[in-house]
């Protein structure tokens, strides 16, 4: 008896305040957040809060929620019933998220039929944004740092030959492909491309990279997951001996993600990487942005692209609730967006208002030793990169 | 003289270097009592297991009523007729006694292939299993599974598996091996009741037994026929008491 | 074009990898061939090692030599009170029990690391003399590959001998091969079970640690690369040391070979090569014929 | 002498795949579902799906004996049957791209049971692993048709009796329509196991060298069992990738095997409802603790796995067996 009374007090109490305070804005968070994306989710999951508590006077006078839901792992079944949920049964306004391209591309029939805007913060797989028109990424695609990256190698390192090495799954053949497109584009030549196992597990690359090494290429350019694969590619490249044989191990900004740099230690210097964000960029709202992490995560800790995407993706969400003043729908939502402009810690960026894909300055880094860390000098800089898969309308990139 | 129910011809069987069978010349009549004895090791239980088509022979041949079934299949070999009992129990263990005995009756009848009637609709298979257990006295404990129960009924439930197979040879490894002596007549009063016509064969260490129930009796020594003869010739026998009989004595 | 120095690369980076299969392997294969138990926690105890021994380089400032005996020590130790406390009461049950319950403490033991230590990857920093390259003549390689196949063969070496010349392994030997006779014979079952629990948990360790700088040390460590070591002791045979040495050996070049030279065919090598090895000998390249 | 057919025990043989009236309560609970939570009708699905997997992995393993960890290559087979069918415009139909599905499962587990059944154990076990692996792999080489790691996305699956869309936001007819196939294939796998053959098939799992010794023929039934089974489990893939419109490389992972494996052993295998018992608890628990814990729930699941095998014995339904049996004296083995 007394229960029914309480839930019905609190009913009441829930609808006059709700009238009286702020509108709440729901947001549905997919993310792995345990088995091997675990690392990840954690990190944009930081990116997300940080933003939120950073400009807490910039939500105001809206009230941001957000709902988070584990997708477990990249499978994409687990993704869609958890997208599903979310929009079924939370009923939220905004869903975001997507670590994984499969996870992504599995839950874009549910995107459409939900009619909700989609902030995706990492999944990398360029033609996704094509897969719903409720898809906005605030990340990267794979073509972004692999086409810049290209003709860099053959441009600013003279390379002439190169060998991919690249992790058997839809962004590493993306990489693979934006890469030799325009490497090859300026004279280079691609002698070998190597699949090196799948996301899943982190091989023992030895096998991989002896073969690269046979084969003497001025450049070996290497796609892999950020995280664990990438520290064990450091690892072996500098344990085979490739730097003294005058092999240069370049690739996107994945393989010298923040989290895992200053434990490659020594391994890594030398290391040049195209990527749109690290932790070392001279940018005053990057300053900003590492101190604030350091001091809400410990100072051990830093973020890294991962953490820049839900960062920034937060801040596009945060700009839509603002516009369309806390009611939230979704074509107006990508109206909002459209050509929308921020400045953060990895530069300016903005979203383009055909793709609904980021575009963003790229950076072209060498990682030195300084002052005892490994640190990431930026020697080259491209802006306002737009993914060339959708600019250049590529195999699935063309659409429909 | 029509063939022997069941005849070996020259048998080998080697394990790597050890000669399990060693040429082997052996007959069973129909409706023969015969007893199969030897000291541990000496190849019994190998026998069955070549008889019964378990073991493949490296050489010889095996004939059934002058057919060669040296190479027939085991499953084969129990349509025609030759079924065996093992040595230590090998029953369907969480299953109830009277289940046991219902799959090998249903295995005869051709009743087992069938999908998409209830095991329950072939009463003809019920009712012939519990006839069987009732002649063997199980009846009362057709419902208990076989792990509850001591080991000397489960020997019962052995033969009574052999038995549903209808056999015209009949093999039995120590039929009696670890049955309490109060119960053991109901395993040889099961045997003297089985029809005349059938062959059977029994490996046992029980001399006893052997003795009151075999009309000939073959010893085997290290994997070879060591001598055959009626039990009055084998008791009789100076070389078997010498490497058999009068090392073991009885029992 | 495969030169001698290409095969030499490629033997010596195949073993490098099968001796870490190795490790880790053969106490799984020991413990399945003695107790007939299904440990699918094993991978579990091999990540728990070599988070002992990452952390005791990186905190307590354990050299690498003494922070793998710490993490034998610590993981033989855990391990041993958990057969004792666990495992025992499932010795002789349904398989399917045995497999339900190890899964059940991988899960825990993945969870529980993950919530204090966290999900991301442990580096394990090899001492600076471990690092870059090692001359050996004919061939430049990779210093720590080399040195990873010294020590297993000198633990290999061990292992034969406390296998063949020791009383404890003549005891584990005959028990292996038929339990019920080692019983009869006065061997302490229990006892015997728990020192090899024990010792395989602590191989396990050993793996995981002196493994890391090949396959990485994270929670999800305990479930991704168990299907590696079951195969490893299939086609070795259960129970058997010296089977897994050459399974795990031979898996391990083989692996590597075909990686190198056709990396197209992902991991479907390795699987397709199992079930011709397992079609062929059902009991592994070195078990007990079936009787 | 007693006639044979009054003794209690023949009656009990005679009568056990009698309807019980208790069993009709799965279905019943499965309708109020639909009626209770239409708003997790998604789950609901992704739940009956696995009841149908688990369900037949329960008949090759529970009945029969077989210990595989490869089984979801054929929830794989089936899966990727519908897919590329219906990604290549040849077949969109759901009804009889199910049939399909459960050919081309049965297919599979005909040529792999012929090869691998003559084996058992963990060289069994490795061997159904590793050709699960294989065709994963395979299925990842093969780009072009099964769309590689991607998987196949949308599917065109037709209207459910040209009449029931499928609403991937709201899968009301998803729902009832795997429950219907479910119900059918039960009654299928309920009335084998029932049978002489199921009973055979018991006798394999309990004393296989026995069962040669009755003149089985073991291999032939176990092949024949095996592909039944797989031909299920080709169902239970194909109406998995119709429901979600979506099939990809997971359908043939060896998470998928290693999970239906653990959710039949947990909720009691050899037992017909073991399967829905367990893919109850299971989903629910990793469901419902992954949104509350996000990142604990897994300890909470390894804990209740523990816990059942350490104190059940043969899952859930053994709990309830063995309160329902009187206690018997503990046999020696």
């Amino acid at each position: 008896m007394t229960r029914w009374m309480i839930a019905a007090a609190a009913a009441a109490l829930a609808l006059t305040t709700s009238w009286a305070q702020a509108q709440e804005v729901k947001v549905g968070v997919a993310l792995p957040y345990t088995g091997i994306g675990a690392e990840f989710a954690q990190l944009v999951d930081r990116g997300m809060e940080l933003y939120l508590k950073l400009n807490a006077d910039k939500v105001k006078p809206y009230k941001i929620t957000l709902i988070k839901r584990d997708v477990k792992d990249p499978g994409g079944a687990n993704a869609k019933i958890a997208v599903q949920e979310l929009l079924t049964q939370d009923n939220v306004d905004i869903l975001a998220g997507w670590i994984y391209s499969p996870n992504a591309i599995a839950s874009a029939p549910i995107v459409s039929a939900g009619k909700k805007l989609a902030v995706i913060m990492n999944a990398g797989t360029a033609h996704i944004t094509n897969m719903s028109p409720y898809y906005v990424r605030t990340s990267f695609s794979m073509w972004h740092a692999g086409y810049a990256m290209g003709e860099a190698a053959a441009k600013l390192l003279n390379a002439k030959t190169a060998v991919v090495g690249y992790t058997d799954f839809p962004p590493g053949k993306d990489s693979l492909a934006a890469f030799k497109k325009s490497f090859e584009a300026v004279g280079g030549k691609v002698i070998d491309e190597i699949p090196m196992g799948g996301a899943g597990a982190v091989p023992d690359f030895t096998p991989f990279f002896q073969r690269a090494k046979d084969k003497k290429p001025d450049v070996f350019f290497v796609f892999v997951p950020a995280g664990d694969h990438a520290a064990a590619v450091v690892k072996t490249y500098a344990a085979l001996g490739m730097r003294d044989a005058g092999i240069k191990l370049i690739g996107p900004g994945d393989i010298t993600q923040d989290t895992k740099l200053q434990a490659m230690g020594a391994a890594a210097v030398g290391l040049i990487t195209m990527h749109h964000y690290h932790a070392d960029l001279d940018i005053p709202e990057n300053k900003r942005f590492v101190e604030a992490w350091k001091k809400e995560y410990g100072a051990a800790t830093t973020p890294d692209f991962m953490a820049v995407g839900g960062y920034d993706g937060m801040a596009a969400i945060v700009h839509v609730v603002q516009t369309l003043r806390g009611k939230i729908d979704a074509d107006k939502a990508l109206e909002a967006l459209k050509g929308w402009k921020f400045a953060s810690p990895r530069g300016p960026i903005s979203i383009d208002p055909v793709t609904r894909d980021i575009v963003m300055n790229e950076y072209l880094s060498e990682a030195v030793m300084k002052d005892g860390r490994v640190f990431q000098k930026v020697i080259g800089k491209i802006d306002g990169v737009k993914d060339a898969c959708k600019e250049q309308k590529i195999g699935p990139c063309a659409g429909k | 003289m029509s063939a022997p129910l069941l005849e070996t011809r020259a048998l080998c069987r080697n394990f790597g270097a050890l000669a399990a069978a060693r040429d082997i010349d052996f007959r069973l009549e129909a409706g023969a009592r015969h007893a199969l004895i030897g000291p541990n090791g000496a190849g019994k239980t190998t026998f069955v297991n070549l008889l019964t088509g378990v073991v493949q022979p490296t050489t010889g041949a095996i004939l059934m009523k002058g057919r060669d079934i040296t190479g027939v299949a085991q499953a084969e070999r129990v349509k025609l007729g030759i079924a065996r009992t093992f040595q230590i129990n090998r029953l369907f263990r969480r299953l109830s006694v009277l289940e046991n005995v219902y799959i090998a009756v249903a295995e005869r009848v051709g009743a087992a292939p069938s999908m998409f009637r209830p095991a329950g609709v072939r009463r003809d298979v019920v009712d012939e299993s519990m006839q069987l257990l009732e002649t063997l006295k199980l009846s009362g404990d057709a419902a208990r599974r076989i792990s509850e129960l001591p080991y000397g009924r489960q020997r019962l439930v052995e033969l009574a598996i052999a038995l549903a197979l209808r056999p015209e040879v009949l093999l039995l490894d120590e039929p009696a091996a670890g049955v309490p002596s109060a119960e053991s007549h109901i395993i040889l009063d099961a045997i003297d009741g089985l029809p005349r016509d059938i062959g059977v064969l029994i490996i046992d260490h029980d001399m006893d037994l052997v003795f009151r129930f075999a009309e000939r009796i073959t010893v085997m020594v290290s994997g070879a026929v060591f001598a055959t003869g009626s039990p009055r010739e084998i008791a009789a026998d100076a070389e078997v008491r010498a490497v058999y009989l009068g090392r073991t004595g009885h029992g | 074009m495969i030169a001698g120095v290409d095969i030499a690369s490629m033997l010596l980076g195949g073993v490098a990898a099968g001796m870490v299969l190795f490790i880790v392997s053969v106490g799984l294969s020991v413990t399945m061939g003695l107790m007939g138990f299904v440990n699918l926690a094993h991978g579990g105890f091999a990540m728990l090692g070599g988070y002992a021994i990452a952390l005791a380089m990186k905190h307590w400032g354990f050299g690498f030599v003494s922070a793998l005996v710490f993490g034998f020590v610590v993981t033989a130790a855990a391990s041993a009170v958990l057969e004792r406390l666990l495992y025992a009461r499932l010795y002789g049950a349904d398989e399917l029990d045995q497999v339900l319950f190890t899964i059940g403490l991988v899960f825990m033991i993945i969870a529980s690391v993950t919530l204090l230590i966290g999900p991301e990857n442990q580096p394990l920093a090899l001492p600076s003399f471990l690092r870059g390259q090692i001359n050996l003549g004919i061939i430049q390689y990779r210093a720590y590959s080399v040195v990873l196949i010294a020590i297993g063969i000198v633990i290999v070496g061990a292992l034969w001998l406390g296998f063949e010349r020791t009383r404890l392994g003549a005891q584990i030997r005959a028990a292996v091969d038929n339990r019920r006779m080692a019983e009869s014979l006065g061997i302490n079952i229990a006892r015997l079970f728990t020192i090899t629990f024990a010792f395989g948990s602590g191989m396990a360790a050993l793996g995981g640690g002196l493994g890391a700088e090949f396959l990485g040390l994270d929670p999800q460590y305990a479930l991704k690369y168990l299907v590696y070591f079951l195969i490893v002791v299939a086609v070795g045979g259960l129970g058997r040391v010296t089977g897994v040495f050459y399974a795990a050996l031979l898996i391990g070049v083989l692996d590597f070979a075909l990686k190198k030279y056709v990396p197209q065919g992902g991991t479907a090598f390795i699987y397709a090569l199992t079930i011709l090895l397992l079609l062929w000998r059902p009991q592994g390249l070195f078990g007990a014929k079936a009787t | 002498m007693t006639e044979p057919l009054d003794h209690p025990a023949a009656r009990a043989l005679a009568e056990r795949h009698r309807l019980r009236p208790w069993e009709a309560i799965p279905w019943l609970l499965a309708l109020g579902f639909y009626f209770a939570f239409p708003k997790h009708l998604g789950f609901g699905t992704e739940l009956l799906v696995t009841v149908l997997f688990a369900l037949s992995l329960d008949l090759v393993l529970g009945y029969a004996g077989i210990v595989t960890l490869g089984q979801a290559a054929f929830f794989g087979a089936g899966a990727y049957t519908v897919g590329i069918l219906a990604k290549q415009g040849i077949w969109t139909e759901p009804i009889t791209g199910l049939i399909l599905a459960a050919l081309v499962a049965a297919a599979v587990g005909l040529g792999s049971g012929l090869v691998l059944l003559r084996t058992q154990g963990l060289t069994l076990l490795m061997l159904t692993l590793c050709t699960m692996a294989l065709l994963e792999e395979a299925a990842n080489l093969a780009h072009d048709y099964t769309g590689g790691f991607d998987g196949l996305d949308s599917l065109p699956i037709a209207p459910l009796l040209g009449r029931f869309e499928f609403n991937p936001l709201y899968p009301t007819t998803q729902y009832l329509y795997v429950l219907v196939v479910l119900f059918v294939c039960f009654v299928f796998v309920r009335t084998l196991v029932y049978s002489p053959f199921g009973q055979s098939l018991r006798g394999i799992r309990e004393n296989m060298l026995r069962m040669h010794a009755v003149g089985a023929p073991v291999r032939g039934r176990l092949v024949l069992c095996y592909t039944l089974s797989a031909a299920i489990a080709g169902i239970a893939g194909g109406i998995w990738a119709q429901a979600n419109a979506y099939v990809n490389l997971g359908t043939l992972g060896l998470d998928r095997a290693a999970t239906v494996l653990i959710i039949l052993v947990l909720g009691g295998h050899g037992r017909l409802y073991g399967a829905f018992i367990g893919a109850v608890a299971y989903m629910v628990l990793s469901h419902f603790l992954a949104k509350i814990y996000p990142t604990a729930w897994q300890l909470g699941l390894g804990l209740l796995l523990v816990v059942i095998a350490l104190f059940a014995r043969n899952g859930i339904l053994g709990i309830v067996a063995a309160l329902g049996r009187r206690p018997a004296p503990r046999a020696t083995s």
